[in-house]
Parts: structure tokens; C-alpha cells; sequence
């Protein structure tokens, strides 16, 4: 059903990608009077529809997967039994956990917390600002005074990898209410595009421009639907992390110092990223290198 | 996550097993031959498992990666269209420890098997199928790869 | 229920079992050393064994070169679904413990 | 390979273009090919390619001249930093030079805190730059 919704979706793109072309002038969308969510997320799918003509738009919630047929092989090979089962078992348990007030998780999240992952993150008019999933479950928490997790791995990574299992195959539907809602979208959106660090390098310049051409041994995923798997069991971590963990790395990687996780910068980043892939399912948590 | 009871009996068979490692003679594949499985290289492990060197054969089929996408978990599989393979073992030459596993096949049970395994480093991959006539090798060339931003 | 260190997904069909296994281990090598520079002791699952109606159906022994959470795919003649299989592992530490999982 | 050149183009592509051979054009690649103490001209005029900090460092290598270097690029650094752009290199050479300082070696201290300068201006440049410049970046 949803797959089909993604394929319709698709085609309409396609037409829409005849029409638009990919220019690097742009002289609009840089103010909350011109900046405009859905043109920047359809100029976005066709862009990457014109640089990849073969690959479904659905396809893209697996990332490189979706471009490199060898490390795609690798990867199934791994998804055939993936390390993660372990951490969504573990956070199934942890979710279910009462706290010492003998309220749960259960008791924050609408619909209990289960299949809500494709709503985060939301904008929060009474906090006036955006709420991650890990921000949220840290809130729940605290609202229930039990102590804050740590953002990047261990306990939040799978309670976020739980509730993003049990929403697989829903839609992302991230929604910009209101123009501060879109201010937090445009401000994470010039995060995404800032060039930072020794290298000089923005997110656009691996997961856009860079997407699919070797950084060294690396082939950079394309930024449609790289959110849709976190939190991802690293190969190179040997373990479960959050998404702003990695958002971390990537800007050391840079030689950049990285912002501070769970920050506003951060927050509205994954606000913008993650609204760059509505249409697309939750399929995480995911496996990588 | 082990309850006492296995704990207890973590103890007992640990004597045990830790004893067949030594007394086990080289021909019986069953136990975990430390000599092999310890040995720092392929020549030394490969001696402590077969009588002659493994001769390369187009019935065994080994798949792996040309490039691993990280050195840490690498899926290799090993099949073999051999009639009788009562063993399956898999080499990194270039790993401190170059046997990474060394499977016995009981009749009635295929000779297919997949894991993943750690390189160090770009290493040539053996695995070897053990029949009632012999050893027989496949090997291939794993590149592994120090990332930008990944592995 | 306490779980064990082992899953296990076994399919039958066509007359065959395919069964699949991963443990959660580190399979510590011996070889990596820790922060202030000491080597850490290796622990690593030595051998598992796979029964299926008191017949072993794999033994696999393994050493330093398999990755952390062991993963393991074989295929058997036989098994039905609802059947058990038993799974051994024992640790060079010489822990062990048997499992058991039900064939799907 | 390929892959990685046309990366470098794309890069080139984005990283806005501005007129050819500005001074700074000039300066950088000079600077590339020839590193610091070099000198060349530019429409006419002669010049050398160190950097600023470099400049300033060029003084008798004294406790008080290092001092005073050490002070400055920490100043801009935490002016970087407070811009949240600082670099991952920077305050390794702060703390290098601290050393050298209290070590006594003067020279060396104060040509790593020319560098980490270096480093914390061209991070507050990049800051000033990228607000400028980041739409140019985005797919229309």
C-alpha cells in the first residue's frame, strides 16, 4: 500500500524533475518569506531521480544500499540475521520498564509509543521548539523524575530503535505547522548546506553532491532517506547509535568542532532531513558500516 | 545473562574441554584444536589440520567481497558440490590468528555454510573442504579499506 | 524467561532445515589492548554445536578471526516445524550453556 | 578514482565561484605551491606569501612575544568558538604552545600559536562566508 503510495509518488516526481532543473544559483528559499518545505523536498527527489534515473524513490531508505549493488550484497548478507535483534529486544524491555512512579514510556507517547517513529521529529508549539524522538523519551523521563539518558548510544539508542521497529513501513509525516516551525526548518536547513570544518565541507557536499562518488574508501549515502533507518548498529562502533551521534561524527570528520547533540542546531537539522524524506517509510533501525 | 546453573556447569565441562584440546589427536576434526586455531600462521594452522596441503579445486565455492565494507564483519560463505565433505575450515592469512572457524559436517547436513569473520587487514581468504579423499581449496583476495568517514 | 546469548531462526522446507544463528558475544580477541594500554584477556565462544532429536547436525568451532556477535547459517536434511534444536556453545573461558530454539 | 575527481569538480562547482584571480586567488595558490616566506607579484605589486599570523610571529622569539601570540590566538579562538565553528585541530596547538612556552622554547611556541590563529580566523571567515553563501549550494 505504502510502497505503491512511494511508486505513484515516483512518477509524479519524475514529471515534476522534467520540468525543474538543478542549478546552484538559487536566489530564493533562504528567508522564512521564501523558503518553501515541499519545493526544496521535491527539487531534492528530483534531483537525485535525474543523478540516479534507475533507483525507486522508495528505494532510498537504504541509503548507499540503494546505489552500490556490492556493498548492497554485503549489507543483505548482514540484514539476513542483523546485530541490532539484540538491541531491539533489549529495548522492547526498556520501553516496557515501569518507572519508580509506576508510569511508562506507554504513558507519554500517543498511541501508547507504538508505531509513532514517522511523526518525530515534531514541532512542539507549547516548547516552541522541535522534538526529536530521544529528546522526547528523555522528557518522558524526566516528567516521571527519573534521571536523563545519554543522547548518543546504549539505553536511548534502544528504546528509539523499539519504537522505530514497531512503526516500519509507516509513512514519515513530518509536519510544519507554523512559520516558527519553519524558521527551525529554514535554520536547519542552513545547517545542512553550511560548509564547516578544516575541510571545508558541508552535509550537501557528501550526501548531495557527493552522494555515490568515493571520499577516499567511502561511498556518502544519498540524504533522501538516510534518516528513515537510525538508530543504526555501526560496524565501526560495534554498537547501536542515535542519529545526532552520528551527526557528531561527520562533523569531526570534517575537522570541524561538532555542535552540541540535542542542541537547537542539531534538533532543527534533523527537523529538516527528516522532512526531506517524508513520503518515505520508517525502516529502522538499520545496519551499516 | 547465564543463570547459576550453567555457571556451575561452565566450570565442570571448562576442565574438560580445555583437556580434549590437548589430548585430541590431529585427525579428529571434532574438537577445537588449539594447535590450529592458535597457530600465528596459515602453513602452521593448515599443518595442525590436514596430513598434505589443501589442493585448490573448482568444486569449492568460496563468496566474499572483493572490497569488505568494514574489516570488522565481513560475510563469507562456503559451498561445495564435493560428494562426502565431513569438514569445512576457513583461513585469513593475514590475521594474527589466520583460522577463523572450522566447521564439521555430519552426514545429512549440507555442505553450505556462511559466517562473518574479522580481517585485520587486505588478506587472501582459503577455505578448505575436507572429504573422505582429501582437502580441497578455494581462495580469493578480500581488500579491506580504511574509510574517509566509515569502516 | 532468562534468555540465553543465542538466537536462532530455523525454516523448514522442502524436506530441509535451514537454520541460522547469531550469539551475543564480543569474541574478545587476546590481541586488543585497553585504554591505559593493558591487553585484554581474550574470551572469545569456542565451539557450538547444533542437535536437532539428539543427532548433532553442525559443530563449528571457532577462533579469533570471527566477528563480534557470531553468526552462523547451515541447512540440514530433515527437522519439522515445531521441532527443537539444541544449541551448545562453550567460551575458551570455558563457560558453556545449552539452548534450545524451536524450528519454524 | 574518476569518482573521486569529479568529486573535487562538484566541489569546485558549489564552493560559489568568485571573479578569477582575486588577490586571494592569487595569495592561495602562490601559498600552495610555494608555502610561507615566498614572494610574488600581483598586478604589479610585490608581495609575500605568510600569513598574517605569520607576519606577527616573525618577532625575537622572547617569553614575552610568545606571551602576547598565545594570548591573541586564544582570544580568536574563543571568538571562533563562540560562532560554534571552531576547528578539531585548534586546540591541540593551543595546548602545544602553552607547552613550548612553559618549556622555553619560544620560536616553536609561537609558530603554533600563529597557526592556531590561523586556524580560529579562517574558522570566523568560513562563519561569514557560509551565511553568505549556503543557498547557492541548494537544489532548486
Amino acid at each position: 500500500m505504502k510502497i505503491i503510495k512511494s511508486l505513484l509518488m515516483g512518477a509524479s516526481l519524475a514529471m515534476v524533475a522534467s520540468a525543474a532543473s538543478v542549478s546552484y544559483a538559487a536566489t530564493s528559499g533562504n528567508t522564512l518569506a521564501t523558503v518553501d518545505p515541499e519545493a526544496d523536498r521535491l527539487a531534492l527527489q528530483s534531483y537525485f531521480q535525474k543523478r540516479f534515473p534507475k533507483v525507486q524513490v522508495e528505494d532510498y531508505v537504504n541509503g548507499i544500499y540503494a546505489l552500490d549493488a556490492p556493498s548492497r550484497e554485503q549489507w543483505q548478507d548482514i540484514e539476513e540475521f542483523p546485530p541490532y535483534e539484540f538491541d531491539i529486544e533489549e529495548g522492547e524491555e526498556l520501553f516496557n520498564e515501569a518507572f519508580a512512579n509506576g508510569k511508562s514510556y506507554a504513558d507519554c507517547f500517543a498511541n501508547g509509543g507504538i508505531g509513532i517513529r514517522q511523526n518525530f521529529p515534531r514541532w512542539d508549539e507549547a516548547q516552541g521548539q522541535v522534538v526529536t524522538l530521544e529528546l522526547a523519551i528523555n522528557q518522558c523521563r524526566e516528567a516521571n523524575n527519573e534521571k536523563a539518558l545519554g543522547w548518543k548510544k546504549g539505553k536511548i539508542a534502544k528504546i528509539s530503535a523499539y519504537m522505530a521497529f514497531t512503526s516500519r513501513d509507516n509513512v514519515f509525516d513530518v509536519q510544519i505547522p507554523n512559520d516558527d516551525a519553519k524558521a527551525a526548518y529554514l535554520d536547519g536547513k542552513q545547517s545542512f548546506y553550511t560548509r564547516r570544518g578544516q575541510l571545508n565541507m558541508s552535509c550537501a557536499n557528501c550526501h548531495v553532491a557527493g552522494a555515490n562518488i568515493l571520499i577516499r574508501a567511502d561511498l556518502p549515502g544519498p540524504t533522501l532517506g538516510q534518516v528513515t533507518h537510525f538508530p543504526v548498529f555501526r560496524s565501526k562502533w560495534g554498537e547501536l547509535g542515535t542519529l545526532q551521534r552520528r551527526y557528531g561524527g561527520c562533523q569531526k570528520n570534517v575537522r570541524g568542532e561538532p555542535q552540541k547533540t540535542q542542541g537547537d542546531k542539531f534538533r532543527n537539522l534533523e527537523f529538516f532531513q527528516t522532512y526531506m524524506s517524508n513520503g518515505l517509510v520508517v525502516n529502522g533501525p538499520g545496519s551499516r558500516k | 545473562m547465564m543463570n547459576r546453573r550453567s555457571v556451575l556447569k561452565a566450570v565442570f565441562t571448562g576442565g574438560l574441554v580445555a583437556g580434549f584440546g590437548v589430548l585430541m589427536p590431529r585427525v579428529a576434526l571434532a574438537a577445537w584444536s588449539k594447535a590450529a586455531f592458535e597457530a600465528s600462521s596459515q602453513e602452521m594452522a593448515m599443518g595442525a589440520l590436514y596430513d598434505a596441503d589443501p589442493s585448490a579445486s573448482a568444486e569449492v565455492t568460496l563468496k566474499a567481497p572483493d572490497i569488505a565494507e568494514n574489516g570488522a564483519v565481513v560475510p563469507i560463505s562456503v559451498k561445495s558440490g564435493l560428494a562426502g565433505v565431513t569438514s569445512i575450515a576457513i583461513f585469513v592469512e593475514n590475521n594474527p590468528q589466520p583460522l577463523a572457524a572450522q566447521f564439521t559436517i555430519p552426514e545429512g547436513t549440507l555442505a553450505n555454510v556462511s559466517c562473518r569473520i574479522r580481517m585485520g587487514k587486505t588478506s587472501s581468504i582459503t577455505a578448505v573442504v575436507t572429504t573422505a579423499t582429501g582437502s580441497f581449496s578455494a581462495s580469493k583476495e578480500v581488500k579491506v579499506t580504511i574509510g574517509g568517514c566509515g569502516g | 524467561m532468562a534468555k540465553g546469548i543465542l538466537r536462532a531462526k530455523a525454516k523448514a522446507k522442502g524436506g530441509n532445515t535451514v537454520v541460522k544463528i547469531m550469539a551475543k558475544h564480543d569474541m574478545e580477541t587476546g590481541n586488543r589492548k585497553d585504554k591505559s594500554g593493558n591487553k585484554i584477556p581474550a574470551n572469545y565462544i569456542q565451539t557450538l554445536s547444533v542437535a536437532y532429536n539428539g543427532k548433532t547436525v553442525m559443530e563449528s568451532n571457532m577462533g579469533t578471526a570471527i566477528s563480534k556477535n557470531p553468526y552462523l547459517s547451515f541447512t540440514f536434511v530433515g527437522g519439522a516445524k515445531g521441532d527443537e534444536l539444541q544449541m551448545t556453545w562453550t567460551e575458551i573461558t570455558g563457560a558453556t550453556a545449552t539452548e534450545t530454539a524451536k524450528i519454524k | 578514482m574518476k569518482k573521486t575527481i569529479s568529486l573535487v569538480s562538484v566541489l569546485m562547482m558549489v564552493s560559489g565561484g568568485v571573479a578569477a584571480q582575486s588577490f586571494d586567488d592569487a595569495f592561495n595558490s602562490q601559498r600552495a605551491m610555494y608555502g610561507k616566506g615566498h614572494s610574488f607579484t600581483f598586478e604589479g605589486q610585490t608581495y609575500i606569501t605568510d600569513h598574517p599570523e605569520e607576519v606577527a610571529a616573525a618577532v625575537e622569539a622572547n617569553a614575552d612575544n610568545a606571551a602576547k601570540l598565545l594570548a591573541a590566538a586564544k582570544e580568536q579562538h574563543s571568538q571562533v568558538v563562540a560562532l560554534d565553528f571552531g576547528w578539531t585541530l585548534t586546540k591541540g596547538l593551543l595546548k602545544a604552545s602553552a607547552k613550548s612556552l612553559a618549556d622555553g622554547d619560544f620560536r616553536k611556541s609561537m609558530d603554533t600559536s600563529a597557526q592556531a590563529q590561523y586556524h580560529a580566523r579562517m574558522g570566523i571567515a568560513q562563519y561569514h562566508q557560509s551565511q553568505a553563501e549556503w543557498i547557492m549550494a541548494v537544489p532548486q
